[in-house]
């Protein structure tokens, strides 16, 4: 008999401190095996965000450096510009890449910054204890919106991919989910593809991985499952939204004007 | 016979694997693991197929699968 | 070495920092430091290293922090108002125990204030400026020369002790222009020894971790102790100043900065009235030279210190002191810049003891 | 020896310029000397001055307020700056453009119509030269022949007929205020 699935190198031994059912680990799992697939585990640095992935340089086996709320694509910025070689990734969450770290983020993928984001979307503050996030669902509780949020009061939610797709410097954008084996499988793929997108110098890369906050959506793993597969992804569509690899079809021009 | 490991010092008994895998063989166990969680554990042993669905979706690295 | 040429302030302490090694420079523009970004941006590509005007004065300092976990001898400069946005970036380099060289080229405040000189941000230099307990070194060059060849004392300092290191000058010093001598061979980085605490290719190695944040019990107080260690030892062995016509002074001037060469001629037209003034001056402000104000202040009766705010320096002279010696203040805030005739003025009223008399804003 | 120098006028003039040339020069004389110049926004509102030192001991302020010499390309120069002449000190004025007569009466007061004369010598743009060239005659500060070794290395993109017609504004200039 031989062990046909093992913990990968690409994480430390260190168990994880995530909630029962918590994306993160599910996440960090897929970029671990990607970095130890590719063979550039000992080339990779892992920018940690602050939100309750602040301890992943504990889990990635690789160098890292912890940086502020919302910086982590300056942090990798100033990482990549000097090591073109280095493999750089910025882990993070919704309220540091979408909200305190919009700038960094839009503007290092305007710049075409040739680095990784992972960013883990679950719609929620998790480590401050479950405040309104820039992607929390219209509607949806949370401690800053406790009558549920309403776009009149709190604004609409941001589509990040939808957003980072319309910026030329963004060249490998994917909206992925993690609530079943199958979505994960995909998820691991858009992994991979992105830092090959990083690997190939070919631009910023960004997966966006629907996740599932059992604690902070106050409900037990599975349902937070099934919210998932419910709530969000139905709001947040899955799929791929840039692609350095497709072909842009040319199409006839349409006829516009009047034929005399 | 194919199965699976479950590390229960990692396990935090989310039952993601429970609803991933096909043929039931997992379930929660009855006893508290140091942790104070109900670790997932083969229950049906012998319809294991090492598929490795369970392990795919654990989010915290517990389970590894033998073949 | 050897050659003097005209620069201009900006410019020399920019030339400075990528002859000391400089290889990253991450800025955004704001008056009176254009020059800087302006020059690094065709001068660090010359020499292999990397220019990047960031979206904001926040990502520039964490893209500096980024490139200084690599080992990089990194540089950003910004004015007053750019600096306070950069302190986030700034006090995590000092979290994380990394060297980091900045400059600040103060301009009058608070808010927006204006582009004019002004030490104003004295305070916010010598008490680490962002947030937590940290120290950074600050060295005030009152010529272009020193613009000049203080970078390369600032990346020595920086790497030998681990803490940022920055450079506090106003809009005087970095728009003027002097004949400058570098006083220092350039330095190729590449030369340099890689530090053992930089993140990058881990091949053959352990990983590394480079980070400010710590939640297990004690270890930020701890890593608090061992860093204070360095400031301990920074206070000991770092001190630079510049004393003259200290012999048989009666009264002693300290001043810092461009202001410092304002007091300076004030100083040498008292002496030609035959008062008996000396000048110090403190070329870092932290640490600040505190000793040599307690030995002066048991000689002379009367210290007069001079700033371009409204007084901060002033502080940590009547700590130094400790009550030994009178000490007066005057000071032009915001871009008022004092003339000399203004401060031999100064000079005869607090050599009699004074009271020295403050500027009536009516006067202005 | 020590001047301290106040140029001023409209932007545009090669105030900044002539300031930037007359600290080289002096340089290259094996003085001390410090170019500083009005920068930021009052540049953008229509005037330029720059303060400049040159002398044979160490320059301590790079501020002057009691002139030496005041260099005025045009009237506002004049109305601000006049009062900061020390007594004694000179003031060169550029009377194609100044209409107004400065009040005081305890400095040395010359007139050169600089755009006149640079027009004659070929260009509008170059009466900085000539006021250069006035200025270096009437003071001593720098030789005629310093400034015209510094031009073309202060003005390094410059063609040389433009650096030829720069020597004889600086000449005309001095040849102006000759007695």
């Amino acid at each position: 008999m031989e062990k046909v699935f093992e913990r990968t190198r690409g994480l430390t031994e260190v168990r994880m401190r995530y909630c029962p059912g918590c994306g993160h680990g599910i996440a960090h799992r897929l970029v671990g095996e990607v970095i130890e697939e590719l063979g550039v585990r000992e080339k990779t640095i892992c920018v940690g965000p602050v939100g309750c992935s602040v301890f992943a340089d504990e889990y990635f086996n690789c160098d890292a450096i912890q940086g502020a709320h919302g910086r982590g694509p300056a942090i990798a910025t100033g990482i990549k510009r000097t090591h073109p070689d280095l493999v750089v990734f910025s882990y993070q969450g919704d309220g540091d890449l979408a909200s305190i770290g919009m700038a960094e983020t839009i503007h290092s993928a305007s710049r075409g910054e040739n680095i990784t984001i992972i960013f883990i979307n679950n719609g929620i503050y998790g480590m401050t204890g479950g405040q309104m996030a820039p992607t929390t669902l219209l509607g949806m509780w949370s401690t800053t919106s406790p009558a549920g949020r309403k776009a009149e009061v709190e604004g609409y939610p941001f589509h990040m991919c939808e957003l980072l797709s319309s910026l030329e410097g963004a060249t490998y954008l994917e909206r992925v989910a993690m609530n079943k084996a199958a979505n994960i499988i995909k998820a691991r793929k858009a992994v991979k593809k992105a830092f090959q997108t990083q690997i190939e110098k070919k631009g910023f890369s960004m997966v966006e991985l629907l996740s599932p906050c059992p604690t902070d959506w106050a409900m037990p793993p599975l349902e937070a499952l099934k919210f998932l597969e419910e709530k969000m992804i139905p709001y947040y569509p899955l799929g791929v939204y840039k692609d350095w690899e497709e072909k842009v079809e040319e199409k006839e021009p349409e006829k516009v004007g009047v034929e005399k | 016979m194919p199965k699976i490991e479950v590390d229960i010092t990692r396990c935090k008994g989310c039952e993601y694997c429970m609803i991933a895998c096909p043929h039931e063989v997992i379930a929660l166990s009855s006893t508290f693991a140091p942790s104070g969680y109900y670790p997932a554990t083969m229950v049906k042993a012998e319809a294991c197929t090492g598929c490795k669905l369970c392990a795919i979706v654990c989010p915290d690295m517990a389970i590894e699968v033998w073949k | 070495m050897g050659e003097r040429i005209l620069m201009k302030g900006n410019e020399a302490m920019a030339e400075g920092a990528v002859r000391a090694g400089c290889r990253f420079f991450a800025g955004y523009p704001i008056t009176p430091q254009n020059e800087v970004p302006e020059y690094m941006s065709w001068r660090l590509p010359e020499v292999g290293g990397f220019f990047i005007q960031a979206e904001s004065e926040v990502a520039a300092s964490n893209m500096l922090f980024g490139a200084a976990a690599c080992g990089v001898r990194v540089m950003t400069s910004s004015s007053s108002p750019g600096i306070s946005l950069k302190q986030e970036g700034i006090s995590y380099c000092a979290g994380a125990d990394l060297p980091i060289f900045y400059a600040d080229i103060v301009r009058g405040g608070p808010g927006l204030g204006n582009i004019a000189p002004s030490q104003g941000n004295y305070f916010q230099a010598t008490r680490g400026g962002g947030h937590g307990d940290y120290q950074v070194i600050v060295l005030a060059p009152n010529s272009v020369s020193e613009m000049a060849n203080f970078p390369r004392l600032c990346y020595e300092l920086a790497f030998k002790y681990r803490v940022p290191a920055m450079i506090s000058a106003d809009g005087i010093l970095g728009q003027m222009m002097e004949p400058i001598e570098f006083d220092f061979e350039p330095i190729d980085p590449d030369t340099l020894p890689k530090p053992d605490w930089a993140i990058g290719d881990a091949t053959g190695r352990e990983r590394r971790v480079v980070k400010s944040y710590d939640l297990r019990v004690g270890a930020v107080e701890k890593q608090n102790w061992e860093r204070n260690k360095r400031f301990e030892a920074i206070r000991t062995n770092e001190v630079r100043y510049q004393l003259e016509y200290e012999e048989g002074a009666e009264l002693i001037v300290a001043a810092y900065g461009s202001c410092a060469r304002v007091a300076k001629s004030a100083v040498m037209m008292a002496r030609s009235e035959g008062l008996k003034v000396g000048i110090m001056r403190p070329i870092t402000l932290w640490p600040f030279p505190t000793e040599v104000l307690n030995e002066l202040a048991g000689r002379v009766e009367n210290i007069l210190v001079m700033e371009m705010n409204l007084g901060q320096m002033v502080q940590d002279v009547k700590l130094a002191v400790e009550g030994k010696a009178r000490v007066h203040f005057y000071g032009r805030p915001a871009g008022g810049i004092p003339t000399s005739e203004e401060f031999l003025q100064k000079i005869k009223e607090a050599i009699k003891g004074g009271p020295v008399i403050p500027i009536d804003p009516e006067d202005i | 020896m020590y001047q301290g120098v106040i140029i001023a006028g409209f932007g545009g003039q090669g105030v900044v310029s002539m300031g930037i040339l007359l600290a080289y020069s002096g340089m290259v004389d094996g003085k001390n000397v410090t170019f500083f110049p009005a920068y930021g926004a009052e540049m953008r509102g229509g005037t330029a001055n720059c303060t400049v030192v040159v002398s044979s001991e160490e320059v301590a302020s790079p501020v002057v307020s009691r002139l030496d010499t005041l260099v005025v390309m045009n009237e506002p120069s004049l109305l601000k700056f006049e009062p900061q002449v020390k007594p004694g000190g000179r003031l060169i004025i550029n009377s194609s453009l100044v209409n107004a007569k400065p009040k005081r009466t305890d400095i040395k007061i010359t007139y050169i119509p600089a755009n006149e004369i640079a027009k004659e010598v070929g260009s509008t743009k170059i009466a900085n030269m000539v006021m250069m060239g006035a200025y270096a005659e009437l003071t001593g500060a720098v030789p005629i022949a310093t400034i015209k070794e510094s031009i073309p290395k202060v003005y390094t993109r410059a063609k040389k007929e433009i650096v030829e017609m720069n020597y004889k504004a600086v000449d005309r200039g001095a040849e102006a205020v000759k007695k």
